[in-house]
């Protein structure tokens, strides 16, 4: 009863990051150098892929873009601003389905139930992936595999003949799900604090996983992270065009409405509708003003089953995958095209391949063959899955891509088989 | 009372020409000052006036109902031809497609449009045939095509035609029609469904984003709203530049005048056909055609096909050289023949069609999501007009990597796609329905490479092997495999991955377009994963123990040989 | 009065056997259709020939119809027996020739026409026997042109000579039917040829015709054709001193019945 | 009087009639279709071997003693001829007729020469037709 009238109580009240701090100052100030808070990683690695060569800001510092464009760095902040931090813990989201969500602490620790809403030390796995959605790690832990743009991809129609609804502005293939998810273990339940860890830092399968049984664990494949064994499938997004465009061109977009941006979609539907012409605009997510110009984006194309592996910085093996192979286009509002597809810059290309940890974990390892038999064809789009630029790691070596195939390997697979 | 008519001093047999002075002549065979216009135009070769003169006359005599009138007075057996050939009566498309979908027991029997012209059928499969397929075929009205670009048909024009006619500044471009025919004439057609016009020229149609975008616009366009990436193209194009008639055949293309169930019946040409070729003295069919191209050489001695003995006159023998002539110009080629290496003659592969290894990938769109909405409207292009019931065309994903194998219409093994996995939703005047025919077809996707698949991609990938995309493994002779994709989850009305043609244990999952045509069975499933132990180590074909290799498996198994130590 | 519309059918006769004569030049039986139409579109003044042709043997027709018209509203028919005969046999003579001429410009309604004729024969007893007299598998022209171009000028030359007893070219008779011709020509225009190649629902034949085409579409036998058309030349023969006013009345009858056929 | 006027009309008449029509029937019968090529080409102008002449289709070959004119059409049915360089041939492209440089038939169907056309060389200027 008791707590009935508690719940009750915050119902009514509204409360504020300000109203949390003032009891957990020491929570508050961890946060406030956590990631989710400056989201300096994602914003860094961008910057540098777009070509700034030191790029060490936050989501605090972030600057505003130049409003004379020379060369794709200088819209890089405008790009993040409006396209990529959508997701910060102070922006006001756009409602779709899947991202309600509330600002400050309870972006995170709060609960909706049946009873109503009321903040959680437990947080559940909808809080996050109300941001951790799309390309990156979070749905592909439920299976998620984000459909393409195209209106034609929207499938099954609902029952009155209407396109789905989707889920964080997107349309999802189903796929193998995470071994940890079919039993029931939300996010929290690795990403958390406990045993005196910083939630800051990764945690390792090893601190849950202790006992590795097989020998090829140690024996072959020691300095390989679990997740490139064990997951089943891994996210690879090849080639990402981006176009600001200050025109109002929008028919050509008619069937591309959906870009996985929910703000996108509603002002392409708005405006292809309105017999009035309406300006681009686009918010800015950071100061939340609508600035001038819609960015627009399109994928070359996007495989689950493609693998590319590389070396982290601590020397392990692992997936890797391009977040992204950027080519940027800029048309100003007289139309002009400032920049017309560019795609590196004094040579440099504008991409970045990173190491990262798919969440599609299954019991049974992958087949030997999917990595020592990758072989990457070059020519036409084929050549889009070499990695040219890699960030916190690199390519695997001679000896190590050599290894894939030696005659050890085969001996040693061809006794596994008979 | 008229007295005296203005005459012009006839540069033709017509009077037409009084008006017309200013056309030009169409091509070579056909000049005006011999043929005038009447001869294939029809109306009143002698009036003057316009009223009189046009009485009767067709604008486009090639259109089959008239060819017979006119073309067909010197092309008669031509016109007969190819009014009863494929490309016209679409039977191959339509009775596959009512086999498909369960309304025909075989996928032959019907007579294809003709036979849809007055019927007013109920059957769901025609409705689809009608709104979707039946836009393509060698008699469709050009004029029904909205947008002119994409415009398609026109009787024998629709291939023939190289430009269409059009007025210039002072003069009047009559349409020209050749015989060279430019591969852009077949890619009006045959750029969807298996799309080997478009692979040929390495393109693969996209996802749909457009990108990269140029000059603020989309790019890599195909046509309206489609996009493609780029593929290594087909080595008949990269190295030689090849159009698609370098290879057809006239017999092949334009029909052979028999009754043929499915395109690999009318077909004609095949790869051994060039590359390894017989060569017999030239008729005077292959003389005429060489005289009618005007760059190629008449030589004695010329390759025909091994199907319809149809003269392959651009592919000739000399004393000491073969040849391969280009239609388009006449340029020369040495003709590379199949050589006799151990891959081409060992047993283990006798039966792979060349297309399994050279292939090196197939357009692959998964998931036809058709949804029928009866109280649609949309153009029928039987009837050319609009009638109820609308189709629109949905997908799941596409691929073009490893293409999956299964047996083929030849009984030989040969990539496979889907073709078509329908998954159809109907939605009726109160209530929706469900249907689903999912079906994968084997044909020669266009896309040779000299380079072939390695061993793996074929003995060890779920996807060539046709389980679909994911995890395989074998343990005690004994095929596990966990699919990546999960069908039902997505909305799919059936469990096994969509990508699945088989299931590890050899069921087969979904049709295919020809009563011969299927899977891998669990033997040979069996046999070809089970080979892949072997391969690992022995991955040349000049290998001894490939030489028998059912021996050498019995020779290892009761351990008289000894490969791991 | 009488007098000098005969004279003038016979001026307009003798045109259209001139025009025929020149026009007659220009015609290939076996390119019948293109050589009509060359005559007409391409050679100098042919068409005017033709039309010289055309018109002057359609009012010929109608002078002839005249001409009978104006005796038969006599009291008595003053030639003697054997020439009335002849008389009627001109002018059964001359339909069959305007009806030949029709067949021989060769276009749809033309060859229609032929069609009709042939099986009209055909299905009459005795007279079809002299099917081939018309008939010809290899130039379907040929035997019409024949008949049209030399023995029905002929046969009815003879017949009105036998009828007038006497040739007479006067000058002033031939330049009024020549006038009249050139006039009429002036206004009207020849009936179009249908072209071969051509889609119409319906051909027709000579005017004179219709009346029977009609009665055949409205079920009339092909007997019952043979008596329509032959009956009012039967009148015409019995009318030589006999009553003549029952066969007056019947021939006009006829006539009312069958130009409400015709219409 | 006026009778003597009118008969003076009517004889007249006839020679008047006669008279006028002499010039249709006149027109009427020499009246000749016959396709004419009209044209000048400047000697200096032509090349030693085969020219072909798109607006008039005729080949013009000249050697070294004479020159010849020839129908580009060939024979049988009317097709523009190819000339085979190589050969030094023309190619009927319709139905593989054959005829050598100097328009002699060499195969069939064609069952004649080609047609020459009659010319004239006057001021140093070929004149056909």
């Amino acid at each position: 009863m008791l707590r009935l009238i508690v719940i009750f109580f915050m119902l009514g009240l509204h409360l504020n990051a300000e109203d949390c701090v003032d009891c957990h100052k020491k929570e508050a100030q961890k946060c406030q150098s956590s990631n989710h808070y400056t989201l300096s990683n994602a914003i860094n690695i961008t910057r540098k892929a777009w070509g700034i060569k030191d790029s060490n800001v936050t989501l605090q510092t972030i600057p505003h873009s130049k409003i004379d464009v020379k060369k794709p760095s200088d819209l890089v902040d405008d790009f993040l601003r409006r396209k990529c931090l959508k997701c910060h813990l102070n922006v006001k989201n756009s409602g779709e389905r899947g991202m309600k969500r509330q600002r400050g602490c309870l972006a995170c620790h709060s609960k909706h139930s049946k009873k109503g809403r009321c903040q959680t030390k437990k947080i559940a796995m909808s809080k996050c992936l109300s941001c951790h959605n799309k390309e990156f790690v979070g749905t592909d832990y439920k299976g998620l595999f984000p459909k393409d743009y195209s209106h034609s991809f929207r499938t099954p129609l609902q029952k009155d003949g209407k396109y789905p609804s989707q889920r964080y502005g997107i349309d999802f293939h189903h796929l193998n799900q995470d071994i940890h998810y079919k039993l029931g273990m939300s996010c929290v339940d690795c990403h958390n604090n406990k045993n005196g860890k910083n939630w800051k830092k990764n945690i390792t399968c090893k601190d849950c996983h202790k006992e590795l049984s097989k020998s090829n664990h140690k024996e072959y494949h020691s300095n390989i992270s679990c997740s490139a064994c064990h997951s089943s499938w891994n996210m690879s997004s090849y080639e990402l065009s981006v176009f600001r465009d200050d025109t109002a061109d929008y028919a050509k977009w008619k069937d591309l409405t959906l870009q996985e941006d929910a703000y996108l979609n509603k002002f392409l539907k708005k405006a292809l509708k309105s017999k009035k012409k309406i300006k681009p605009v686009m918010p800015d997510w950071v100061d939340m003003k609508q600035k001038k110009g819609v960015w627009y984006s399109g994928w070359r194309y996007r495989r689950w089953e493609d693998m590319v592996l590389g070396v982290d910085m601590n020397g392990t093996i692992k997936i890797l995958r391009p977040i992204f192979q950027y080519r940027v286009s800029y048309r100003d509002a007289n139309g002009s095209m400032v920049l017309d597809d560019v795609s590196s810059v004094d040579g440099k290309p504008l991409e970045a391949w990173a190491p990262y940890s798919p969440h599609t974990i299954t019991k049974k390892a992958k087949s030997c063959e999917r990595c020592h038999n990758t072989e990457i064809k070059k020519g036409g789009v084929y050549s889009l899955k070499i990695p040219k630029v890699i960030y916190n790691g690199k390519a695997l070596s001679k000896t190590q891509t050599d290894r894939l195939k030696s005659y050890k390997y085969k001996k040693i697979r061809a006794k596994m088989l008979n | 009372m008229n007295l005296e008519k203005p005459i012009a001093k006839p540069s033709s047999p017509d009077q037409c020409m009084s008006c017309h002075s200013s056309t030009t002549n169409m091509d070579k065979s056909h000049p005006i000052e011999v043929f005038g216009c009447f001869k294939c135009h029809g109306g009143n070769r002698y009036a003057t006036n316009k009223k009189d003169a046009h009485r009767g006359v067709v604008l486009n005599p090639s259109r089959l109902e008239y060819a017979n009138r006119f073309c067909g007075e010197c092309h008669s057996d031509v016109v007969k031809r190819v009014s009863s050939s494929m490309m016209q009566s679409q039977n191959g498309i339509l009775n596959v497609l009512k086999f498909q979908w369960g309304e025909l027991s075989t996928p032959i029997g019907l007579e294809g449009v003709v036979e849809l012209k007055d019927k007013n059928s109920t059957s769901l499969a025609e409705s689809h045939f009608r709104k979707a397929c039946a836009s393509c075929h060698v008699n469709q009205h050009e004029d029904v095509f909205d947008d002119k670009k994409y415009a398609r048909g026109g009787g024998c024009v629709d291939c023939h035609r190289i430009e269409k006619g059009h007025q210039e500044k002072n003069h009047y471009v009559h349409s020209k029609l050749s015989s060279k025919i430019p591969s852009k004439n077949c890619l009006k057609c045959h750029n969807r469904s298996n799309r080997i016009g478009i692979s040929y020229f390495g393109k693969f149609e996209s996802e749909g984003y457009g990108t990269p975008y140029k000059h603020g616009e989309f790019s890599h366009k195909l046509d309206g709203s489609r996009f493609y990436y780029e593929l290594p193209a087909d080595i008949h194009h990269t190295k030689a530049g090849l159009d698609c008639i370098d290879c057809h055949t006239e017999k092949g293309v334009m029909g052979d005048g028999k009754k043929n169930h499915h395109m690999e019946d009318a077909e004609d040409i095949k790869c051994n056909d060039c590359h390894k070729p017989k060569f017999k003295k030239a008729d005077s069919l292959a003389v005429m055609l060489s005289d009618l191209n005007g760059n190629i050489p008449e030589t004695k001695s010329i390759a025909y096909t091994n199907k319809k003995n149809s003269p392959i006159y651009n592919l000739q023998k000399d004393k000491n050289s073969t040849k391969f002539y280009r239609k388009r110009d006449g340029k020369a080629f040495d003709m590379s023949n199949m050589s006799n290496k151990p891959y081409h003659t060992l047993d283990i592969h006798k039966r792979l069609d060349c297309t399994s290894c050279h292939s090196s990938w197939v357009p692959s769109c998964y998931g036809c999501h058709e949804v029928y909405f009866e109280n649609g409207k949309q153009f029928d292009w039987v009837k050319r007009e609009v009638t109820k019931g609308s189709w629109q065309e949905f997908r799941s994903f596409l691929r073009f990597e490893s293409p999956s194998l299964g047996v083929g219409y030849n009984k030989k093994i040969m990539p496979f796609a889907p073709g078509c996995q329908v998954i159809g939703t109907l939605f009726k005047d109160k209530k929706v329905e469900k249907f689903h025919a999912m079906a994968m077809a084997g044909w020669d996707p266009h896309t040779t490479q000299k380079e072939v698949r390695s061993c793996e991609d074929c003995h060890f990938n779920p996807a060539s092997l046709g389980l679909g995309r994911g995890n395989l493994d074998i343990k005690n002779n004994r095929i596990f495999f966990e699919p990546f994709y999960n069908s039902k989850k997505s909305g799919m009305p059936f469990s096994y991955p969509i990508d699945g043609f088989v299931s590890s244990d050899g069921k087969q999952f979904q049709t295919t377009s020809r009563k011969d045509a299927r899977s891998f069975n669990k033997k040979e499933l069996q046999k070809i994963v089970g080979a892949y132990k072997c391969i690992l180590c022995h991955d040349r074909y000049s290998d001894k123990i490939y030489k028998d290799f059912n021996k050498s498996k019995i020779l290892f198994n009761s351990g008289k040989t000894v490969c791991l130590d | 009065m009488s007098k000098y519309v005969a004279w003038v059918t016979q001026a307009l006769f003798i045109i259209s056997l001139l025009s025929g004569l020149i026009v007659v030049f220009v015609y290939y039986p076996s390119n019948a259709y293109d050589s009509v139409q060359k005559l007409s579109f391409i050679t100098p003044f042919g068409l005017f020939f033709r039309e010289l042709h055309y018109f002057s043997s359609e009012i010929f027709i109608f002078s002839i119809l005249v001409h009978i018209l104006i005796e038969l509203s006599k009291k008595e028919i003053k030639i003697n027996f054997k020439s009335w005969i002849y008389s009627i046999f001109a002018l059964l003579v001359a339909l069959v020739l305007m009806f030949t001429g029709f067949v021989l410009k060769a276009d749809q309604s033309a060859n229609a026409a032929a069609e009709v004729a042939f099986s009209l024969l055909k299905d009459t007893p005795f007279l079809d026997k002299f099917l081939p007299l018309v008939r010809d598998n290899f130039v379907f022209y040929w035997k019409f042109f024949v008949w049209h171009g030399l023995f029905l000028p002929l046969i009815i030359e003879y017949a009105i000579l036998k009828h007038v007893r006497k040739l007479s070219v006067n000058i002033s008779y031939f330049t009024i039917a020549l006038g009249v011709t050139l006039l009429v020509s002036l206004f009207l225009n020849l009936p179009r040829d249908i072209g071969l190649d051509e889609k119409v629902l319906h051909v027709k034949g000579p005017w004179f015709f219709w009346g029977a085409e009609n009665m055949l579409q409205a079920g009339l036998s092909v007997l019952g054709i043979n008596v329509v058309i032959i009956l009012p030349f039967l009148l015409l023969i019995g009318m030589y001193k006999s009553n003549t006013k029952l066969l007056k009345i019947l021939l006009l009858l006829w006539v009312i019945i069958y130009a409400y056929f015709s219409v | 009087m006026l009778n003597k006027k009118r008969r003076k009309f009517l004889n007249l008449l006839p020679y008047t009639l006669v008279g006028g029509f002499s010039y249709p029937v006149v027109k009427f019968f020499l009246f000749n279709d016959k396709p004419e090529i009209k044209m000048l080409i400047p000697l200096k102008e032509l090349k030693e071997g085969i020219t072909y002449i798109e607006k008039s289709k005729i080949f013009i070959y000249k050697n070294s003693q004479n020159i010849d004119i020839y129908n580009a059409h060939c024979t049988h049915m009317g097709c523009i001829l190819n000339f085979n360089k190589d050969t030094k041939q023309f190619n009927c492209p319709c139905h593989k007729s054959r005829f050598d440089i100097d328009g002699t038939r060499l195969r069939g169907p064609a069952k004649r020469d080609l047609d020459k056309i009659a010319f004239k060389i006057k001021n140093k200027t070929l004149q056909v037709g």
